[in-house]
């Protein structure tokens, strides 16, 4: 007979978007309180190798088809690209810049190009987990 | 007033990571110290949770949930690694 | 002292008081599942107590409502038990043995009927 | 405090190196994993834990606790993580090639 | 740049041509397009030569090359530049065209290989003698040695050829690295690498205490390169060169550079006892020794060899008599001291045409009779008349028999040996009296060997079957060189004073500079017969000994000396490379053991001992709680904790236990990051661990359960000794760290992200403000580490080299 | 141009992340590669040219003022190493373009080396002090993969106590860092610089060189730190192994060079150490190539002795053992990844690297034989090629500061490298023609032989014609000897 | 799909907790955000919802309450007892809940309360293999789970 763990299933399901969730929610929370791309995209990786863990690799792979190793690129490209910004004014690299936009209805929007830098650490660290951890997985015994 | 209980139920909450980590280090199977692991995770999260009051900061409240979240990851991919070593499956055998 | 603190107080000290029940348990139950019902539900309804003190303190000392405190209320009640049932589950499939005072066992009357009347593939 | 500290750190050091003088690869990257540890938690003891509250401005205190080592070691943890990432594997891939993980058996002989 | 700036690179510069020469004209024997660069050059050297009677004025020319370093080169040339100058240019010259015969143009001859050694020789060592700068001199010097161990490898092949060039290589390189020091330290105590200006400063060097140490630095150099025992066993071995090689190179010019050297810095050293004592001593040592050592040889190039060793140290004696003229006024252009430098420099002369003579005519019956053991050969007188006769000149001349000029430098010599008995400086009285018996005993032996050599070869039963060619005379290309030095043989020998104030005086001049008044010369009278005197008493004595020891030859051969078949001394040179090779290697297997355990001992030994000395010796000790912070309660549990379960970490033997400790331990370290108020900290080392835990699990999931380590009780202990002093020298540092900051407490960089977080970064995090702002580049290289991490354990897991592939 | 400074570091990184999108387009990863690194050596050229004539150049990333946010800073000393780094970068690609396989070049393969190259260039120009470790970890994570991958049993064995050795090093630099900031609380070197300068001869601060000194000389692999380095720098291919052989070292030596000669220039008590340890570093390294007889081996553990030479001159400390130090780096960069090359060349014809399986290359191949013997020669310091000028300068700044003991030493260095050398030219080169490889004929050597002319070119051109490299050399030695300079550019005092 | 409008607003209102305020924008984002988590994970979505039996729910709410205070209670007693005096076993239980989401509420609800854990689940998963710390008589253990949990929980989706 064949057992099945059922709950563990049913309840991930429900646990991954509460993970999923505050991972965004640290991600933006960086510039004020403790998070940040790299603790956000950790959680994500989290949430994501919980689904892993719970289903199998390529029921998940179908689900989420990212190329990890793309993702690693894209976001180290955006990470540079953002400092490479004020080089064309020329600024020094990295050379940050800040403007509080109001949007209508959402309110003030503090827009800075930490965020895309930012955002560009994030995808870096979701890939590497992922792509670190399938890639074991699936090299297998 | 408050300060006293805080410094018992920090006690108390020591107390029982101490107790769970005599579990998790007596085993005797590895069942036993996930269980005592997994309980030392959920006495942290309270342990952390009065930290907040103790320094007098909402910072931690992340944290905390943090290791709610990780305590439960943590477990059942070790449980699951015990099962059979494969924690995670292919899923095309 | 205030009301609050005490009412804060008393969650606080059941919480702990709960806490290290569930922690003697763990110690004292004589196999891995006697001490999984400790942690899951000892430890946990603790832990709920502590974390229930605590936002409340915030909410009505600091005046801040502190969600995530209830939010990882929340996940612990949906997570705990789960934990246990894959703990357990493991440990039952990896032939922890059960207390040699225990009566019953059902799963592995099941399984071992399931097998007889599906004989494995290897053997064709 | 500080003082308190350093002398943890010393004992993790203490730890670290005597399960860098084993000869299990897993008690090897156990020990670089302690010796981290230790390393990040020197750092942040000598930029002096004065009482403050955590470096966030919002909580608007008298003072704050050194940012700078908080973000040095942040960075340092990250970095640790990927190299001991990437040693675990090649522990695992040295394991598969010499079906060994006795460091005193990968000593490698004359003729390779 | 002048023409004597291009006398020494002319070489360098044709044998840029040659293998294109070589491989455009195959038919046309390479050495014929080398042949009139010696020719153009000897002649236009000769032209330098005092013939009018005036003093040869001494001439200099520079340009700078590394100046920043005093290094230029700057072209000096005196008599004695101008003697070896001319024996380089006219010795090659002879050499080339008898290479031309010698060395057949044959397609496996890699000929254009020959002659740019050949060319890089000449021109390195004309570099050598015409340098008045000596870093210069020691570039040339040290490429004469490179192309000396090129050359005696020409033939690679042959395992002795490689053991030669090796050899020699090694002796002179190290001898000319020794020079370089002894240079150096001149160059310390003067302020210049200019021979000129060193000459000129001697008395105030002459008390430095680094004077000795440079002139014994200089003197190995010397010593290596002119083959003075000690170090003469690399010379025998040279003899595996192509013949032509030998004769120009390892007996006419380049083993004279050391001869060279010492006569070049007499000027400079030439007061001290240490150098007479030294420079004689090793001469006569030398020159005994190698007399001595050519009976033993069979091979006739091996007798030459040996004698060559003889002669270089009959003439270095001399030079280290010579030099205490410096003790003596020099009256009417002679003194008791001058006649030894007299006889050195008429030697030098006479022994590169007699040697080199001699060499060509070995090569001549090796070539033509494809052997040179004296057991085989035999007889030869009539089959090469031409041969035999060129040797007779040459053997006589070298045994010192008038008329040729070997005898005349030979009386000299005895000359030199008894006058430097007879001084009354450096307490010569005490040992100066072995000076002659020296000289006599070994002049015994060189008339011993030299009768061996012609009689064994050409007189006796001629063997043919022991020969691997049916022998005959040579052809008329390979005797014109021998001819010509033979006649130069007669010549000087009938004529010695065509030599005296064209060559021998302007050499004596350069070598004892300061000793004459203005306008003066030395007095050079070269002449045969000199009465019934002291050393005609002794050539006598010589060739009646000597005669003896030839008739009773077996019985000297049976002697103990003589029963091993090589130099002794090899013994030290062979097993001194096997103990290097043995002994390095057993340093390395005690360091380099494979083990990482062991380089960590090494390595943390070192930590521990480095660290240690300092923290005594600056005597940095101290412990500052003053300004500790307050400890609650409940933060004493939290450390204890850690240090428990971190302790607890060796014990496990369950790698699944292991690595759920090190997660606790990891999960108590965030605890403690909340605790000293680093909330980013903390949630970046709990997710860190778990996905660490996950990475564990993964991977040690095929990896087998730790064992129990069993180490020696030795072991363990040191294990022990080593962590512990890790850990105290970290902890103690630290400690010493943070009292010495709350000594002298400086502001923190930090307090500017603290002010400017907000204002300036519109951020309230001020961690995350550094991390992505302040130290953005820091962050943007962490997750590059990342990203390099993932691709490598992609790489590392589906890449899978194959044998062989990927050099 | 504010942003110069950065563009050797900018270029490889920005170009090695977009080769991860082009994975299994081989030529766009050559082109890309090559123009990269055509792009670094126009820049750091440039950057070189720009250093010369105007004077130290400094960039304050994201406009952050000194000391507080990161500056990369180029002095003669950076912006030369730099500079020869990217030419030895274009070498090596050029010559694994000739022996690599195409599965390697699949497999990120580009982005590694270019990352390496980042690592290498900031290491170089970074002027801050945690800035540096992380420099050191890209670089180091990069060499890690490049020796490792192809994950050959040796490879494998090796590369994991090299990883574990540096790694442990690298946790002590984060010590050693706590230690640096809590002294003087910055992080910045120049303000470090300035700051150990208003305390004066505080002991602490000395011990606290002696732990950098642990740091750092793993990194340079000197004497008893350098286990990580022999068997490992065998394991990878040529191109990689004259990369690894000729830099990464190098990259450690510079930073002892900058440390001692900026921070922790006080204490003679360190120069004393490191005079011991230059010996015996140099000492014990040339044994190890004595007792080998592995081409690739000999030439690996060499790297020890040589980097021996330039600890030595950084104790002697004075302005023209500094010159020596630079210019027996820059001469040690060019003729070890030349002669790693030719290893590699040899082992492509025979092979083989074992020294006894192969004889006489110079009848078979005498370019190959005649290139090498020059590299060859030039590394035992023979004149005139660029070995003998750097130790020259050293001897002379050696015997001037009385330091005769040592200078011996490394005298007797040369002696043995120049054995261990002739060993591989005498064995291998040279005897009777023998070749396992029985189609040797069909390796075409010119291909191979083409990369590694420039590096010939330069050793001999760095003798030949020194004069100029020395002034230049005197030129840095001077300017590392006066670190206020370096110190009022980073903070515009 | 109504279930998964809830799921959003549940999101939506996890948001609000997670920032810690409490405004109407800070919904909309919440509501975009896991709009965007839902799009991403819609595979998994697989089930339905019926939103009528809130009265049941909370009924299901307070029996958990009672129950759990005195598993607590029975936990404790056995804990703080000098002899361990019980009886323990895994016993089956078949259940007449259809969705897996009922049986997993059931599964948890059993976890959490008096003396039951459970431990495993058959292949169709409408059997759950319960661990009783003391089981003195199987079928009356397995009768009260029916009677209390698996009833209210129907009474909820039905
Ligand atoms: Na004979
Ligand atoms: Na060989």
């Amino acid at each position: 007979m064949k057992t099945r763990p059922l709950q563990f299933q049913v309840v991930t399901r429900v646990v991954a978007f509460i993970i999923l969730a505050f991972s965004v929610f640290l991600f933006f929370a960086g510039h004020n309180n403790p998070g940040g791309g790299f603790i956000g995209g950790l959680m994500t990786a989290a949430a994501l190798v919980l689904l892993y863990l719970t289903f199998d690799v390529k029921t998940i792979k179908k689900v989420i088809p990212f190329d990890y190793a793309k993702m690693i690129a894209a976001g180290l490209t955006l990470a540079i690209v953002t400092g490479m910004g004020g080089m064309v004014l020329g600024q020094p690299f990295l050379s940050q810049y800040d403007r509080y936009i109001t949007f209508p209805f959402f309110g003030e929007f503090h827009a800075t190009t930490a965020l895309p830098f930012d955002l560009g650490i994030y995808l870096v660290v979701v890939g590497f987990t992922l792509l670190v951890i399938l890639t074991i997985a699936e090299d297998g015994s | 007033m408050l300060d006293i209980v805080i410094a018992i139920v920090l006690g108390l909450l020591s107390l029982s990571i101490l107790i769970c980590t005599g579990r998790a280090l007596i085993g005797p199977t590895m069942s036993d110290r996930i269980v005592a692991l997994d309980t030392i995770g959920i006495n942290l999260i309270g342990f952390i949770a009065i930290l907040m009051i103790v320094q007098e900061t909402a910072a931690y409240s992340d944290v905390v949930l943090l290791i709610a979240i990780l305590a439960f990851i943590g477990s059942v991919a070790i449980a699951k690694f015990l099962e059979g070593g494969v924690v995670l499956d292919r899923g095309d055998s | 002292m205030s009301l609050i603190e005490v009412i804060v107080s008393i969650f606080l000290i059941l919480g702990a008081f709960l806490s290290v029940l569930g922690s003697i348990g763990i110690i004292r139950f004589p196999d891995v599942y006697g001490r999984l019902h400790a942690a899951t539900k000892s430890a946990t309804l603790g832990v709920i107590f502590v974390v229930a003190g605590v936002f409340l303190y915030f909410l009505v000392v600091e005046g801040i409502v502190v969600g995530k405190l209830l939010l990882t209320i929340l996940f612990v009640f949906l997570t705990a038990p789960v934990a246990a049932f894959m703990i357990g589950r493991s440990a039952y499939n990896v032939g922890v043995k059960m207390w040699d005072r225990s009566k019953q066992d059902d799963l592995a009357r099941d399984l071992e009927k399931m097998n007889k009347e599906k004989p494995k593939k290897s053997d064709f | 405090m500080e003082i308190l500290m350093i002398i943890t750190v010393g004992v993790l050091v203490t730890v670290a190196t005597y399960l860098l003088l084993s000869k299990s690869m897993l008690r090897v990257i156990i020990g670089v994993m302690i010796l981290s540890h230790g390393a990040h938690l020197m750092l942040l003891s000598l930029a002096g834990l004065k009482e403050g509250s955590p470096p966030l401005l919002g909580e608007e205190a008298a003072s704050y606790a050194d940012p700078l080592p908080q973000a040095l070691i942040l960075t340092a943890i990250v970095i640790g993580f990927g190299i001991t990432a990437f040693m675990l594997v090649l522990a695992y891939r040295t394991y598969k090639a010499h079906k060994t993980d006795n460091l005193d058996e990968l000593r490698g002989t004359k003729d390779d | 740049m002048s023409m004597l700036h291009f006398i020494p690179l002319a070489p360098f510069i044709v044998a840029i041509f040659i293998p294109i020469l070589y491989k455009a004209f195959r038919h046309i024997h390479t050495g014929w397009f080398v042949l009139p660069l010696p020719i153009l050059l000897f002649i236009y050297l000769i032209q330098y030569l005092p013939f009018g009677g005036e003093p040869l004025t001494p001439i200099m020319e520079t340009i700078a090359w590394v100046p920043s370093l005093g290094i230029n080169f700057t072209v000096y040339l005196d008599g004695l530049s101008l003697l070896f100058a001319l024996l380089i240019t006219g010795i090659g010259a002879l050499v080339v065209l008898y290479s031309i015969y010698y060395i057949a143009n044959k397609r496996e001859e890699p000929l254009n290989n020959f002659y740019v050694y050949l060319l890089m020789f000449m021109g390195a060592m004309l570099g050598v003698v015409l340098s008045d700068n000596l870093i210069v001199l020691y570039v040339f010097w040290e490429l004469t040695s490179l192309a000396s161990a090129l050359l005696i490898a020409y033939w690679f092949h042959k395992e002795k050829s490689r053991y030669g060039a090796q050899k020699s290589m090694l002796i002179t390189v190290s001898g000319g690295f020794a020079m370089l020091a002894g240079f150096t330290l001149l160059y310390n105590m003067t302020g210049t690498f200019s021979v000129r200006e060193i000459i000129a400063s001697v008395s105030e060097i002459s008390t430095d205490m680094l004077f000795i140490p440079a002139m014994i630095l200089i003197l190995l150099g010397a010593f290596t390169k002119s083959a003075q025992f000690p170090f003469h066993i690399w010379l025998p071995d040279a003899m595996e060169a192509p013949t032509p090689v030998s004769a120009y190179l390892h007996s006419a010019t380049m083993v004279k550079a050391g001869i060279y050297l010492v006569a070049r810095f007499t000027p400079v050293f030439g007061g001290q006892a240490e150098w007479f004592w030294i420079v004689t001593s090793f001469g006569l040592l030398t020159l005994l020794w190698g007399s001595v050592s050519a009976v033993r040889q069979k091979d006739l190039k091996g007798i030459l060899a040996f004698s060559t060793v003889s002669q270089l140290g009959l003439i270095m004696s001399l030079l280290g008599i010579g030099s205490a003229a410096y003790q003596y006024e020099v009256i009417g252009g002679e003194s008791i001291a001058t006649v030894a430098i007299l006889a050195a420099m008429l030697h030098l002369f006479n022994h590169a045409t007699f040697k080199g003579s001699l060499f060509m005519v070995v090569g001549i019956i090796d070539h033509e009779t494809g052997t040179r053991d004296i057991r085989k050969l035999g007889g030869l007188m009539t089959i090469m008349p031409i041969t035999f006769t060129i040797s007779l000149i040459g053997v006589a001349s070298m045994a010192g028999l008038p008329p040729f000029n070997g005898f005349l430098s030979k009386e000299m010599f005895f000359t030199g040996m008894l006058s430097g008995a007879s001084l009354d400086v450096f307490n010569v009285q005490t040992l100066g009296f072995i000076f002659p018996i020296v000289a006599w005993v070994a002049s015994v032996f060189t008339f011993l060997y030299c009768m061996i050599m012609l009689f064994k070869t050409f007189t006796g039963k001629h063997q043919p079957e022991k020969l691997e060619k049916e022998a005959h005379e040579a052809p008329f290309g390979l005797l014109i060189s021998p001819i010509i030095l033979a006649s130069l043989v007669v010549l000087f020998g009938l004529f010695p004073n065509l030599l005296a104030y064209t060559i021998v005086d302007p050499a004596m001049q350069a070598i004892l500079p300061g000793l004459l008044q203005e306008g003066e010369q030395f007095y050079v009278n070269i002449y045969h017969w000199h009465g019934f005197n002291a050393e005609l008493f002794m050539t006598m004595g010589v060739v009646f000994f000597g005669a003896f020891l030839y008739v009773n030859l077996k019985k000297v051969q049976e002697t103990a000396f003589y029963l091993g078949e090589r130099d002794p001394l090899n013994w030290f040179y062979d097993n001194g490379l096997d103990g290097l090779i043995t002994g390095s290697t057993a340093v390395n297997n005690v360091q380099m053991t494979g083990k990482l355990r062991d380089y960590f001992t090494f390595m943390f030994a070192f930590l521990i001992l480095s660290v240690g000395y300092m923290l005594i010796r600056t005597g940095s000790f101290a412990f500052d709680i003053q300004n500790a912070a307050m400890i609650s309660p409940y933060i004493y549990l939290v450390v204890a904790a850690i240090i428990i379960s971190t302790i607890a970490l060796p014990f496990m033997n369950n790698r699944i236990t292991a690595i759920v400790l090190v997660g606790v331990v990891g999960f108590l370290i965030a605890l403690l990051f909340v605790i000293l108020r680093a909330p980013d900290l903390a949630l970046t080392q709990l997710l860190v661990e778990t996905v660490m835990v996950v990475l564990l699990l993964l991977v040690f999931y095929h990896l087998p359960e730790l064992k129990k380590e069993k180490f020696t009780p030795a072991f363990n202990v040191s294990n022990a000794v080593i962590s512990i002093g890790v850990g105290l020298v970290v902890t103690i540092t630290g400690l010493a760290v943070h009292a010495f900051s709350n000594e002298n407490p400086m502001s923190r960089i930090s307090d500017y992200f603290v002010e400017n977080a907000y204002a300036l970064a519109g951020g309230n995090n001020i961690v995350n403000v550094i991390l992505v702002d302040f130290r953005g580049l820091d962050t943007l290289l962490e997750v590059v580490v990342l990203g390099i991490v993932a691709l490598a354990v992609v790489v590392l897991i589906k890449y899978k080299a194959k044998e062989g592939e990927d050099v | 141009m504010t942003n110069l400074v950065i563009l050797p570091i900018l270029i490889p990184l920005l170009i090695g992340v977009l080769l991860i999108f082009f994975k299994n387009h081989k030529s766009i990863q050559r082109v890309s590669s090559v123009l990269a690194v055509t792009a670094m050596i126009i820049a750091s050229g440039y950057l070189l040219y720009i250093v010369y004539n105007n004077g130290i150049q400094v960039i304050e990333l994201g406009a952050w003022p000194a000391p507080f946010g990161i500056v990369l800073v180029a002095d003669l000393l950076a912006a030369s190493l730099v500079f020869l780094a990217s030419i030895l970068a274009l070498v090596c690609l050029f010559f694994a373009y000739q022996t690599f396989s195409a599965e390697r070049e699949r497999n990120y393969f580009h982005p590694f080396f270019l990352f390496l190259m980042l690592g290498v260039n900031g290491s170089f120009l970074t002027g801050d002090l945690f800035n540096l470790f992380v420099f050191f970890e890209v670089m180091l994570i990069s060499s890690f993969i490049l020796i490792s991958m192809g994950a050959k049993k040796y490879q494998l064995r090796e590369s994991f106590k090299y990883v574990v050795i540096n790694t442990v090093s690298s946790m002590f630099f984060i010590i050693a860092v706590a230690y640096i900031y809590g002294a003087v609380g910055t992080l910045n070197m120049a303000d470090i610089a300035s700051r150990v300068g208003e305390l004066e001869q505080a002991g602490v601060l000395t011990v606290i060189g002696v732990v950098f000194l642990f740091v750092f000389g793993t990194k340079s692999a000197i004497f008893p730190l350098y286990y990580w380095l022999p068997h490992s720098y065998f394991a990878p291919p040529a191109a990689i192994a004259a990369l690894f052989g000729g830099l990464l070292t190098k990259v450690g030596v510079y930073t002892l060079l900058r440390t001692y000669t900026l921070m922790f220039n006080q204490d003679t008590a360190i120069f004393q150490i490191l005079l011991i340890i230059g010996g015996l570093t140099m000492f014990i390294g040339v044994l190890g190539a004595v007792s080998q007889f592995d081409f690739k081996r000999i030439l690996a553990v060499h790297i020890v002795s040589q980097v021996g030479y330039m600890i030595m001159g950084i104790g002697i400390f004075t302005p023209l053992a500094i010159a020596g130090v630079f210019f027996f780096l820059v001469h040690n960069i060019v003729v070890k990844s030349a002669l790693f090359l030719y290893a590699g060349i040899a082992e492509k014809i025979t092979g083989t690297s074992h020294l006894k399986e192969m004889s006489g290359l110079l009848k078979t191949h005498p370019y190959v034989g005649w290139l090498f013997f020059i590299a060859a020669i030039s590394l035992a310091g023979i004149p005139p090629l660029s070995g003998f000028f750097g130790k020259f300068a050293l001897i002379v700044a050696g015997f001037e500061a009385g330091h005769y003991f040592v200078i011996a030493v490394s005298l007797i260095t040369g002696v043995l490298t120049l054995f261990s050398m002739m060993k591989i030219f005498m064995t291998s080169f040279w005897g009777e023609v023998k070749i396992p490889n029985p189609n040797f004929k069909d390796v075409k050597v010119t291909k191979l032989i083409l990369p590694t002319l420039p590096l010939i070119f330069l050793t001999i051109a760095l003798g030949v014609a020194a004069e100029p490299f020395i002034q230049f050399s005197l030129l840095i030695g001077e300017q590392l000897m006066n670190p206020s300079e370096y110190i009022d550019s980073v903070l515009k005092e | 799909m109504a279930f998964q409008i809830l799921l959003n607003i549940a999101l939506a209102l996890i948001w609000m907790m997670l920032r810690g305020t409490y405004t109407f924008p800070d919904f909309v984002v919440g509501y975009i955000i896991g709009l965007l988590l839902l799009i991403v994970l819609r595979r998994f979505l697989e089930f339905e919802f019926y939103f009528k039996r809130v009265v049941a729910m909370a009924k299901l709410i307070l029996l958990f309450l009672y129950k759990l205070v005195l598993s607590n209670i029975d936990v404790i007693k056995i804990v703080l007892s000098p002899k361990m005096d019980i009886e323990p076993g895994i016993i089956a239980v078949p259940t007449k809940l259809k969705s897996d989401w009922e049986v997993t509420l059931l599964a948890n609800l059993i976890s959490l309360t008096p003396g039951t854990l459970t431990m495993n689940f058959s292949e169709d998963g409408r059997t759950l293999y319960i661990h009783s710390i003391h089981v003195p008589d199987k079928d009356a253990a397995i009768k009260e789970i029916r009677d209390t949990f698996e009833k209210a929980i129907l009474e909820v989706t039905n």
